[in-house]
């Protein structure tokens, strides 16, 4: 756990938090991290071995469309193996057939060769050609990451908050010419809306795809030919365009190991979305989710976590204190990664029903303080979703408050509202729409945030100290009765499940003492120590 | 110097409201004034506002305004048109096929249910297909409810089963089957390219398949549901947004009643 | 002239201002006005004497629709008579005739009786007999005011912001209409605009009316109809409904009176709107003004100052210190006529050009500082106007930043901005878009203004003492060349106008020494002295 | 599984642009989406909800979705509309009366003028009838200029004459003949019940009854005015929102040109 330091809180808090109460949270839930990470180290999953798979070059489908990754960690499993870590049978192969990963795994979904009964080589020279293969890949990754850095350095940082618009035509064509227009506008981060449930596939559709509903599919083809356009439209506008996608459901790690390859540059990436909002299994999802931050951490992704979505079920006067809560654990799950503050960010919203008196004093008062308490962090800030209703008039003044919320106290990741909301995935013109709303209010309140100070125990000073004491008791619960046993009891989102329960359970494996992923050993070195 | 003018001159027929020809109104009667926005995929230009205006006139406005126009991009126009609408509607010749049912209280229906069916009633209910979206239908049936109604667990004479989201057409047709379901309640919010009605399509066409259309009273609802898209549908009714537990409730055991006693 | 205490700022500065500074300049403001009264007090007005005939109860219209007030100072005049005032000649008339105002009148008009050729009775007879007259006419005007004290009584003042809208249909029929909607929907005032170039007619038009250009005209029985519909809805809603319309140009004092009668509660009455924006001579308004502020006074009238409108023309960052100056001069002229500072609407506007970085600020401290410094006037603010365009979206954010300028400086008088401000006068739905807006947003943000405090030093604070500072040396200046030559100098809205110049020149009147208009001393006695 | 789709999926002729059909886009090329609002004069009732609905289908719109209805007090109804557009119109055949001139600079206009007329030319402008804007034409005349472009009384080969506001079409014929102007700008703003267009007729009916119509070139501006509107009404040329002072002395200069020279 990394503690803050005074010297941190950059800027001097105007909600007059108690720190030691921070203090205290953060330790709390570092423990809470701690003690769920026993359990998440004890596992694997199908999906982080299929990102073993991808990470060593496997890509592709079959004749019937199946993912080769998928058929290589099948094989595996149906053999029973799979606690083994699909590694150890790649890399045998390799030696055995002198041959590289990829066609290793052609040959499996040709039928022509099964990895797991072939004679096991000295396990010594499987692990040093996996790891000789794993850096070679890892290189892949640290070059993107490198090119990221190497725009910004020419583009030039955007100060002020990244204006943040999804597109979602579901096809990715369509979805290309609108976040070019997009980004024209004033966008800096486009994100590619997942089609409808994509987050239940058990694999990764591959290639270019044209037919989703409400989104596009996630696809490494998608996410290259959208980054390639976005690559374009930066060299004209002299800008660097982030591209965002969807790093959670069933194949969250796969996911994040494509975006590592192609180049993305925030990734969604929560367990608690899938648990909670796709039934997905907990341990699964948050097995998984080890992998996959590890993987953006690596590759420098920031990642956005899914405490906004609490409050599209559960209310957002009642319960701000759970999106605190999940903020401070999901710190600590990053940081057990490898995750740099810079790196995280975390989800809140301004979901607060527009009916309540006072009702901007206290979403002032949650931003503020998310602020104040993870300053380092490129916050990431939802627009108000929920109470949005079809007059498309009000809800552009709904999303000019949250626009002034932002630019207030300093928000960074700042996805867009849309005044159609209520109605349909955003049209072109929707998008433009609030991008000038949004650029309006930043620049018409530039510094209001500097000029204000907020009274001594009035209405925000107070709401904030409730929502932190809140959270804090709420940690203390959690802590006691674990995160498992916490999610089902539905204290998050007010939803319960079953540990057992939900999708993707059958995926999940107890792993055998010689488990063994080449990645995670190299990932955490260059993490944690700095090793090249 | 200005003309007298006496109350009288109201009575002018042009400015009078005739239900037989209902006109929108901006700011006096029958002037027919409405705003239209879209985009156009063309690059702006003074003949791209001529284009959005000539598409306003086909709409039927009559000397549209292009009050703004925006470049949105290289290749995409952006209008604000105000007009005067020269189409008008007969009014009196409106068929709703509404459920203009006086609407019950909890404690009427659980009577209503009591006295006509002697048992509880069986309801079961999901979000189906892949949508996941549970708001609307807990609103329904949660007992908790929405907006102060409690749903339709908390109502003594009804059996109650949320199936939540993303439950396939297959698994719901099959718990109504094991169920014995009286009422089938099935929510839909995402639309894009009208994934919902094929949804809902489907469902019937299982109920059928499986002969137990008849016997069932099938609702669905979200909020781009209206009552007129279930019933071409095939189903019984549908809701749209704002709909209470009570409004449902008293749409289905009117329905159930008409059907057993009469 | 009336000097403010300490006490009176009931808020706590958030500005820091020079309070020596502000008393200054309201000393320079009070010998501006006072220089500018020696000048006005010499004269009388065409429309002060026709205003004096409708007070004394002479309404109507001749066959030619003509008012029987235009036919009777017609007279006076013609016979190169009016320096004695119109007064006189009726006194002496119903003397001689034995019979009413209104009745001599009707003579006129029919051309029985030239009332400056009838022998002249006792000049004690003839002001006593015209004092009862006026103590019998001043009562009515009395009992409305009462009868609004107890309206006012029975539902109970608002508190917060009043919610002010336009009706401008062209038809009062239509007008009621969406008059009562718009009090439904949530608004305080309406304010029915007059057709376009009323202000230049130099009569009264009479009777109900159903065909005026983007307003309706403004005559007596308008008035009363509204007023009447008004009151229904006041009813209904159990909060009283006031009723605005336009005391300016060329009838000014008329329509005073006649808002008097019919129990108008609000009036903008402006000279310098008239003089810049109408051609008006800058003398004849000037006097007017002031016989009309002192019936608007003796009604219970709040006036409301049109400084707002120089920003339609000039540029509001470089000009807002003419709209301060101005403020102290017509609150001072105000003083002068008995207005009480609970009376004085005193204009401004949210008028910036909105690609101005940091716009929102500098209006936020020319607002609160309005409100410092005129803490008890209900200052009416007036919504963006000149930088709306047809992008009725964009216009709805640009009036939502205006209404929490509103809530969070505490303005009274509340004009709403429509969203479709640079399209048409507001369509039924555009005035309830707009309340709904500032509903959400005045409660929303209820209290915002109380929590919060402004940086010392920093750009809003600055912007202010920039602003005063600057006023302060246009006082100066003003007070050096006197008002007039200030006007010709077009240093208000960047127009100048000719002292001699403009409409209405021929209709200003030096009084003789036997000059004689009893609602002056009545009112005087009454405002000043609070004489029953 | 999910298809692989090629990029020359995009060549379907139902996706693409076919600027002799062109429709409104919403989010894909050709989906026609529009929004539309209005009130109508009914009580807000699911009838009234359905009348919105019915007059959007009037409108050309497949499939209106209400997606917002609201009370504006009793018998008034606002409504939102989202839907598709039947209609298209073909682009390329649409006519623009565009003032499509190489706009031409302060120097190159003076230059334009020496050259070809060898004289000042005279222009008077006004806003007229008792129209109190007088924003619009100071932009085009006042020295001081709008948005930092001078203004014609800033051109050294111009003699220009700013007569203001509320100036009355006899007035400004008559400051015509006397300074034999040989351009007249007219400015209009306020057009409710369309005064401006019965204001500018009867300048020209004036101008007409003078005699001197034909000698003049005659224009006309403001926010709600066009090029096609103005010559509607028998003006030569008129310029809405946005136009600069070279705008409107590049075209009159050339004019003036094609008049004498050709
Ligand atoms: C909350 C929400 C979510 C939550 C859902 C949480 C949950 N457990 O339900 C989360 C964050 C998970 C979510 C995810 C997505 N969402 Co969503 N979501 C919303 C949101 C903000 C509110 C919906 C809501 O809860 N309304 C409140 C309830 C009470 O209203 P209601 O559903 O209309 O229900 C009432 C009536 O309709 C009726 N009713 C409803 N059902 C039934 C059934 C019966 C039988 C009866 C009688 C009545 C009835 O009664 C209810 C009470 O009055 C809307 C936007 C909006 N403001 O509407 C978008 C919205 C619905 N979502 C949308 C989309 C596209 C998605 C995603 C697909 C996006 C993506 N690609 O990732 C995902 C995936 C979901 C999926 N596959 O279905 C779109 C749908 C567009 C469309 N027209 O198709 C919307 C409109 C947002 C947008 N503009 O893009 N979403
Ligand atoms: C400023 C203003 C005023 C000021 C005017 C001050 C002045 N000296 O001009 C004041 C406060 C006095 C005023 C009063 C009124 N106004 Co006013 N006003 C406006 C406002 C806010 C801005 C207009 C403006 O200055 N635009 C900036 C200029 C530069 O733009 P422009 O005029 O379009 O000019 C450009 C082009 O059009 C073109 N152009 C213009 N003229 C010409 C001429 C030629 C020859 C050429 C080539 C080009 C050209 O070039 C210019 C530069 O690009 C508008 C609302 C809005 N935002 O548009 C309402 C508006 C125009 N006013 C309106 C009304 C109704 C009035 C009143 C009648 C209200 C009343 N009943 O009291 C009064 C009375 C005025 C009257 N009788 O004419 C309405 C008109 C509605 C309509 N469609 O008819 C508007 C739209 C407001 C509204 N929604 O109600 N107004
Ligand atoms: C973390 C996260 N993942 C995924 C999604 C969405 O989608 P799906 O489950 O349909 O892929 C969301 C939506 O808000 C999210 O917040
Ligand atoms: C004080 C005052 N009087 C009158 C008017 C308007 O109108 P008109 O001159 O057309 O009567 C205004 C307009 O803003 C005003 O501020």
């Amino acid at each position: 756990m990394i503690e803050k330091k005074k010297g941190d809180i950059n800027q001097r808090s105007k909600l007059d938090l108690d720190q030691k109460k921070i203090e205290s949270a953060r330790k709390l839930a570092n423990k809470i991290a701690l003690k769920t990470q026993n359990v998440i180290e004890q596992y694997t999953t199908t999906s982080i071995e299929r990102s073993v798979c991808r990470l060593l070059g496997i890509d592709g489908v079959d004749n019937y469309n199946v993912p080769l990754p998928n058929l290589v960690v099948d094989q595996v499993q149906r053999a029973n193996k799979l606690e083994k870590g699909v590694a150890l049978f790649i890399g045998n192969a390799m030696l055995s057939e002198q041959d590289s990963p990829q066609r290793i795994a052609g040959s499996i979904s040709r039928g022509e060769i099964d990895i797991t009964s072939l004679n096991f080589n000295d396990i010594d020279s499987i692990k040093r050609i996996l790891i000789n293969k794993s850096k070679e890949r890892l290189n892949l990754i640290e070059k993107k990451s490198s090119q990221r850095q190497e725009l910004l350095k020419k583009y030039g940082e955007k100060s002020g908050p990244y204006i943040y618009v999804i597109v979602a035509t579901g096809n990715i064509y369509e979805d290309i010419t609108q976040a070019k227009a997009a980004a024209r506008q004033g966008a800096d981060i486009i994100a590619v809306i997942r089609s409808t449930a994509q987050s239940l596939l058990d694999y990764v559709p591959y290639g270019a795809t044209t037919e989703g509903f409400g989104g596009t599919f996630a696809t490494q083809e998608n996410f290259r030919l959208m980054r390639n356009a976005l690559d374009e439209v930066s060299e004209e506008l002299g800008r660097y365009i982030r591209l965002t996608n969807y790093c959670s459901g069933l194949c969250m790690p796969e996911i994040a190991t494509m975006g590592a390859l192609e180049r993305l540059d925030v990734m969604l990436n929560d367990a608690l979305y899938g648990i909670l909002f796709r039934d997905i299994n907990m341990k699964r999802t948050l097995i998984d989710q080890y992998f996959s931050r590890m993987i953006n951490a690596y590759a420098g992704v920031i990642i956005n976590t899914g405490e906004d979505n609490y409050l599209t079920t559960a209310d957002a006067y009642e319960n701000a204190h759970t999106v605190l809560a999940s903020q401070f654990i999901n710190e600590q799950f990053a940081f057990l990664t490898g995750l740099k503050e810079e790196q995280m960010g975390l989800g809140h919203a301004y979901e607060m029903d527009p009916s309540i008196e006072n009702g901007f004093l206290y979403e002032l008062a949650q931003a503020q303080m998310s602020r104040e308490i993870f300053p380092k962090a490129p916050l990431k800030y939802m627009p108000p979703t929920k109470f949005k209703t079809g007059n498309i008039f009000k809800a552009h003044i709904q999303d000019a408050l949250f626009n002034m919320i932002t630019i207030i106290t300093d928000q960074k990741i700042h996805l867009l509202g849309m005044l159609t909301e209520a109605i349909h995935t955003p049209f072109l013109s929707d998008r433009a729409l609030s991008i000038e709303n949004a650029k309006y209010i930043f620049r018409n309140l530039k510094n209001l945030g500097d000029e204000i100070s907020f009274k001594k125990n009035g209405i925000i000073q107070k709401r904030a100290k409730e929502v932190l004491d809140k959270a804090y008791k709420l940690l203390e619960e959690v802590y006691s009765l674990g995160l498992f046993d916490t999610i089902e009891r539905g204290i998050f989102a007010g939803i319960s499940r079953n540990i057992n329960g939900g999708k993707g359970i059958e995926g999940v494996i107890k792993k055998d003492v010689s488990y063994y992923n080449p990645f995670i050993d190299l990932m955490q070195k260059k993490l944690f120590r700095g090793d090249k | 110097m200005t003309q007298n003018l006496k109350p009288q001159d109201r009575e002018d027929p042009e400015k009078k409201l005739d239900l037989t020809k209902l006109k929108p109104y901006g700011d006096s009667m029958n002037d027919g004034k409405v705003q239209v926005s879209f985009t156009l995929p063309v690059k702006i230009s003074l003949k791209a506002i001529e284009a959005a205006k000539y598409l306003a006139v086909k709409m039927g406005l009559r000397d549209p305004l292009v009050a703004h126009s925006q470049d949105l991009d290289n290749g995409f126009s952006f209008f604000i048109i105000y007009g005067e609408l020269k189409h008008n509607i007969d009014y009196t010749n409106i068929n709703v096929s509404a459920i203009d049912l006086e609407i019950m209280s909890l404690k009427e229906i659980n009577n209503f249910i009591k006295k006509k069916f002697k048992r509880k009633l069986i309801v079961i209910g999901a979000s189906t297909g892949t949508d996941a979206h549970t708001v609307g239908i807990d609103a329904i049936m949660n007992i908790k409810g929405y907006a102060g109604h409690y749903g339709l667990e908390g109502y003594e004479m009804i059996k109650a089963y949320n199936l939540g989201a993303q439950v396939s057409n297959e698994e719901f047709v099959k718990k109504a089957i094991e169920e014995n379901a009286d009422i089938l309640l099935v929510s839909q919010t995402v639309t894009e390219k009208n994934i919902h009605v094929q949804n809902l399509t489907h469902l019937v066409d299982l109920l059928e398949a499986e002969n137990i259309r008849e016997g069932i009273i099938l609702i669905c609802g979200g909020a781009r549901i209206s009552n007129n898209l279930a019933k071409e549908l095939g189903f019984d009714a549908g809701f749209g947004s704002g709909t209470s537990p009570e409004m449902v409730a008293t749409f289905f055991v009117k329905e159930m009643d008409r059907r057993l006693n009469s």
